[in-house]
């Protein structure tokens, strides 16, 4: 167990596809996030007509197949396509770029459903101290600042573990854009199991420590209401 | 403050005001029966609820300067102090611990301060949620039964300090109370409500 | 597309094994009934060329087996062999093929097919050759862009054995990667890349006709004797796994081994493709 | 377009692929569903030692690669594996198995974030009417409704979504187990791009409006609160 | 109710009752500074805290006769009237239709029978719920400043409902309130409360 872990560690490529996995989940977790938290709240503060088709739609793109977003993008940044000079495909910044699409309606879902619940009282609130309006959604953020952990938690989650979209996209080059995901993958397809097994469970725990990590950086006891 | 004309319907509710002027930098209290439309109308006049009709004509206050007290005060998820100077961290004004200190101590959430906010008593609530609407000096503060869980002492000193404000410089309050002899004492005109519309007093 | 029609089976829920054996026993061998499942594990290009879709009703009609695979890489074909999962598998990397049998898992091997790989890429630099020898030292020596499958495949067994005897160490070429893919997504990043890449010719004649992206590389080397890929069947070992359809994949070697299946094989992809994707051998090796 | 549309519609293994999708994804979503609520509901319920590890914990696995759970799965049901006799290996049981792994941490961790907020009230509230525990718990449920509506909603576009999982445990075998993303995974991988598209287009399409049927149900009108 | 050396414990706030004696069927009123610990208490009486030390002896009350009323009531998600029959339902009982409408007449709430309950105004959820809990006939019955947000009307109206049952099937009455004078008229029994402890009476 330990002569693995040694041996994995002080494997380039693997280490490699580690330092490329959280590059991508970071970035692609935090834009995401930005992206994701705005458009929710927009969504729960305004009424428009078609507000509850937006609302369906958003609710199914939470469930699009990230094989389906990787050709979408794909077919936006290869070469003959509309991004094309953009250089984008087989990068990570492709990646990237595929992710988010992926995760920004997890995101945006999740925060317009806590924000339902949570915002109209902030809001109000807000109003009757006289916060300005970026005051007020800056609030709001704070107030549910805890479910947005949990959003971003989730969002990153999904983004480590996606393979479709990262592997077209990507092109799963070693040493490049090979992930831990992708690389289980190519592990999987060559019959080696249980290593594939022992990475996965490496990379849980990697993302078990981070999240240890964000969690102290918190530093927040949660409190008992009085009911 | 001059209101007229102003109709807002909610589900089958439907509020109605004529006309009606407050005057400002008095003690205004407003009694009716449950249900009748003081929280909606004070909602109206704070800026919350957009009317379907009419205006309201606040004299040159903005909304900076006008407050309302909830009937079930809204608590931020942090500390009584956090919540207390809230309103100073979004106007950039650096709190003057002393004088923070001081207003605790009356009321006696000295010991609370660090306590978080959500986890006081209901009666602690709404003092905490009085000094905080206190705290930036609003101009038109509205008070929406604010007073009604506080213990008969608390009220008094509640009483004592709305009445000291309006010795160093006048503000508009609207108040709404059910105990008519409490609120007699201390206001300069009732308004009456009943059913959405006021009476003529 | 690339799907074509076929009869739907019902799904049986129960454990496909024992029935096929109770099934096996009251049968005999010439009446050509319902007799089961019978479960493979192939690589890839056979699936995707078409190849299996056209087989499946006939080996149905001539024995009664319903034939269903799992296409997947090589390894973990042979892998799903060693587990026992399925019956038998029909692959093409001949070294790993004799060591599955080495190690018990198979009975015995069976050279079924052939067809062959070739280089693909842009025209220039390279100029059309049949020595894959000058083509790859070539590629090494102007640094040119190479897609590799580095997925242990048969195609990139190939591959990898190709630069060992011209004793050329690829990683030296900054512009050789490892897709760690499948076929199709090599030969999809080798044409985004305007990169060189090895592939069967089964898999490029079906990628340079239905893919959405025209592709603009061409073969710039085949035709080399070097550059035969031989597919092998093998049942899987029914002493290790006695519940295995080992009757099955018996039928299924025989059958595909006959005469008038590898005349079908051998005709295969004429009318789609204008030439033939694989060339029966079976009895001899490449 | 309709061209399309209607030899999509017309052919087998299309129509085998769609029946499969929303079998396996009816089917792992409500079973998820039952275990992710009442997981989330009892870690919200009880306090234990080691309970915010075991949050942690939860919140990592809702990242848990679907390739890694499907080789975990894999290992388990193979002839060889513990579970073997069952002979679950290339059956939608044994996908909904490998799914049922992947969303029941999604599903519990979001409960577990709502409960948090709502269920207390909830619960002081059951005990002064004198409601047994059950009935509690079944409060519980009714008031969050909406909230595992939500849940249930985000588990379900994460099945049909998932590919590594699905094909390695199903053997995306035509006919039986193939689903519709591993159906684009395959044209995916023969460079059929457009049509991959098409169908993930298709796909979406129809989780929409199987959404719209289950709104439809729900029949409910969202009310505002009186702040 | 005998409650015997209870202490419990949150945050810095400690709640100490060594002895209290409850005589049932009887009204007994609670009173005492905000934040002195009464709904600390009820809540524990009731059986929603669990004491860290000491012991409750109901006397035979079972949990479903006991019920407790909030500052602020927890109204479900959904109607008025299917808050109102809540209580019937969880015990299986068949609601006599009359007799509701009757009840939400009485407190005026009869027309707002199908209103969704969360957008009723506070004194109307406080008449919903102390109807919610008159509703199953429990045996112990606490109040916690329920009737403070009610117009006057309303109050005196539910001391009479409150009477009135007392006439009937006399229950156990436990009532925390702030104004000594009217809770005064109605209560067999006043116990004063202060920084958690009971005083001698
Ligand atoms: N969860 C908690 N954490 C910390 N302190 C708490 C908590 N709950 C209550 N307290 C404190 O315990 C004390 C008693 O609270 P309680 O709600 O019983 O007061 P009360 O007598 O009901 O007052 P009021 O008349 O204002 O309702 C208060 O000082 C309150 O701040
Ligand atoms: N969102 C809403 N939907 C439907 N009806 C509403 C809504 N909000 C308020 N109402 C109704 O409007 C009427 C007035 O409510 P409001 O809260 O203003 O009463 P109030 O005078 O403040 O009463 P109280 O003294 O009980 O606080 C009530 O009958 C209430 O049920
Ligand atoms: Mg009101
Ligand atoms: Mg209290």
């Amino acid at each position: 167990m330990i002569e693995w872990l040694k041996s994995v560690i002080s494997d380039p490529g693997i280490l490699s596809a580690i330092e490329v996995t959280f590059t991508m989940a970071v970035c692609s977790t935090a834009i995401s996030s930005v992206l994701g938290i705005m458009l929710g709240l927009l969504l729960e503060k305004f009424q428009f007509p078609g507000k509850r088709i937006i609302v369906r739609m958003n609710r199914t793109l939470m469930g699009v197949p990230p094989v389906v977003v990787g050709l979408v993008v794909y077919l936006l940044i290869m070469r003959r396509g509309p991004l094309g000079p953009l250089s984008l495909l087989f990068t990570i910044k492709g990646m990237v770029i595929a992710q988010t699409l992926i995760i920004t309606p997890i995101i945006c879902g999740m925060i317009y459903s806590y924000a339902r619940k949570a915002a109209p009282g902030i809001r109000v609130f807000a109003v009757t101290m006289g916060a300005s309006r970026a005051q007020s959604v800056l609030l709001t953020i704070r107030e549910m600042r805890r479910e947005i952990y949990f959003c971003m938690v989730t969002g990153f989650g999904r983004s480590i573990s996606e393979v479709g979209a990262v592997m077209l996209v990507g092109g799963n080059i070693k040493g490049r854009t090979r992930t831990m995901t992708t690389t289980i993958s190519l592990l999987k397809s060559q019959g080696i199991f249980t290593e594939g097994v022992a990475l996965g469970i490496l990379l849980l725990v990697m993302a078990f420590i981070l999240q240890w990590v964000c969690d102290m950086l918190q530093k927040e006891e949660e409190q008992d209401e009085n009911y | 403050m001059r209101i007229t004309d102003l109709e807002k319907t909610i589900g089958k509710f439907c509020l109605k005001v004529d006309d009606l002027y407050i005057e400002p930098g008095k003690i205004h209290g407003i009694v009716g029966p449950n249900g009748c439309g003081k929280t909606v109308f004070l909602k109206t006049a704070a800026g919350i609820l957009k009317p379907d009709k009419g205006s309201i004509d606040y004299e040159g206050l903005t909304s900076r300067e006008i407050t309302m007290m909830f009937q079930r005060p809204y608590l931020m998820d942090t500390s009584v102090y956090q919540n207390l100077i809230y309103p100073l961290t979004i106007r950039k004004i650096k709190p003057d611990e002393a004088e923070v200190d001081r207003m605790l101590e009356k009321v006696g959430l000295l010991g609370q301060k660090k306590q978080y906010a959500k986890s006081l008593s209901s009666g602690e609530r709404q003092k905490l949620s009085f000094l905080r609407a206190l705290i930036f000096h609003p101009k038109l503060i509205m008070v929406d039964e604010t007073l009604s869980n506080l213990d008969p002492e608390s009220e008094e000193l509640f009483e004592e300090m709305i009445l000291e404000v309006q010795k160093k410089e006048p503000v508009t309050w609207l108040i709404v109370n059910h105990q008519l002899d409490h609120i007699n004492q201390i206001c300069y005109q009732i308004h009456h409500m009943e059913k959405g519309r006021f009476l003529k007093s | 597309g690339g799907q074509k029609d076929e009869k739907k089976e019902d799904t049986k829920t129960e454990a496909p094994a024992e029935t096929k054996k109770d099934e096996a026993e009251d049968t005999k061998k010439d009446e050509v009934k319902d007799k089961g499942k019978l479960m493979m594990a192939t690589t890839t290009s056979t699936e995707d060329t078409g190849l299996l879709d056209y087989l499946k009703p006939l080996f149905k009609e001539d024995t009664g087996w319903d034939l269903e695979w799992n296409a997947v890489g090589t390894g973990e074909a042979l892998k799903m062999g060693e587990n026992g999962d399925v019956d038998v598998v029909l692959v093409h990397a001949k070294s790993s093929e004799e060591e599955f049998i080495g190690n018990g898992y198979g009975v015995e091997r069976f050279p079924v097919m052939y067809n062959d790989f070739v280089v693909i890429g842009p025209k220039e630099p390279i100029a059309k050759t049949d020595d894959i020898n000058a083509v790859f030292t070539q590629i090494i020596n102007d640094q040119l862009p190479f897609v590799s499958r580095g997925d242990d495949s048969g195609t990139d067994k190939k591959e990898k054995k190709i630069w060992t005897e011209l004793n050329l160490d690829p990683s030296a070429d900054p512009n050789y990667v490892e897709s760690g893919q499948g076929m199709g997504a090599t030969i999809t990043m080798a044409d985004e890349q305007k990169a060189y890449c090895l592939t069967d010719r089964g898999t490029w004649l079906k990628q340079s006709k239905d893919a959405t992206l025209k592709s603009e590389l061409d073969i710039v080397c085949e035709g080399d004797k070097n550059l035969l890929n031989q597919y092998g069947v093998i049942a899987v070992n029914p002493e290790k796994y006695p519940e295995l359809n080992n009757e099955g994949a018996n039928d299924f070697i025989e059958w595909i081994c006959s005469d008038k299946v590898q005349k079908l094989i051998g005709e295969y992809g004429i009318d789609e493709y204008g030439q033939a994707l694989f060339t029966p051998n079976a009895g001899t090796d490449s």
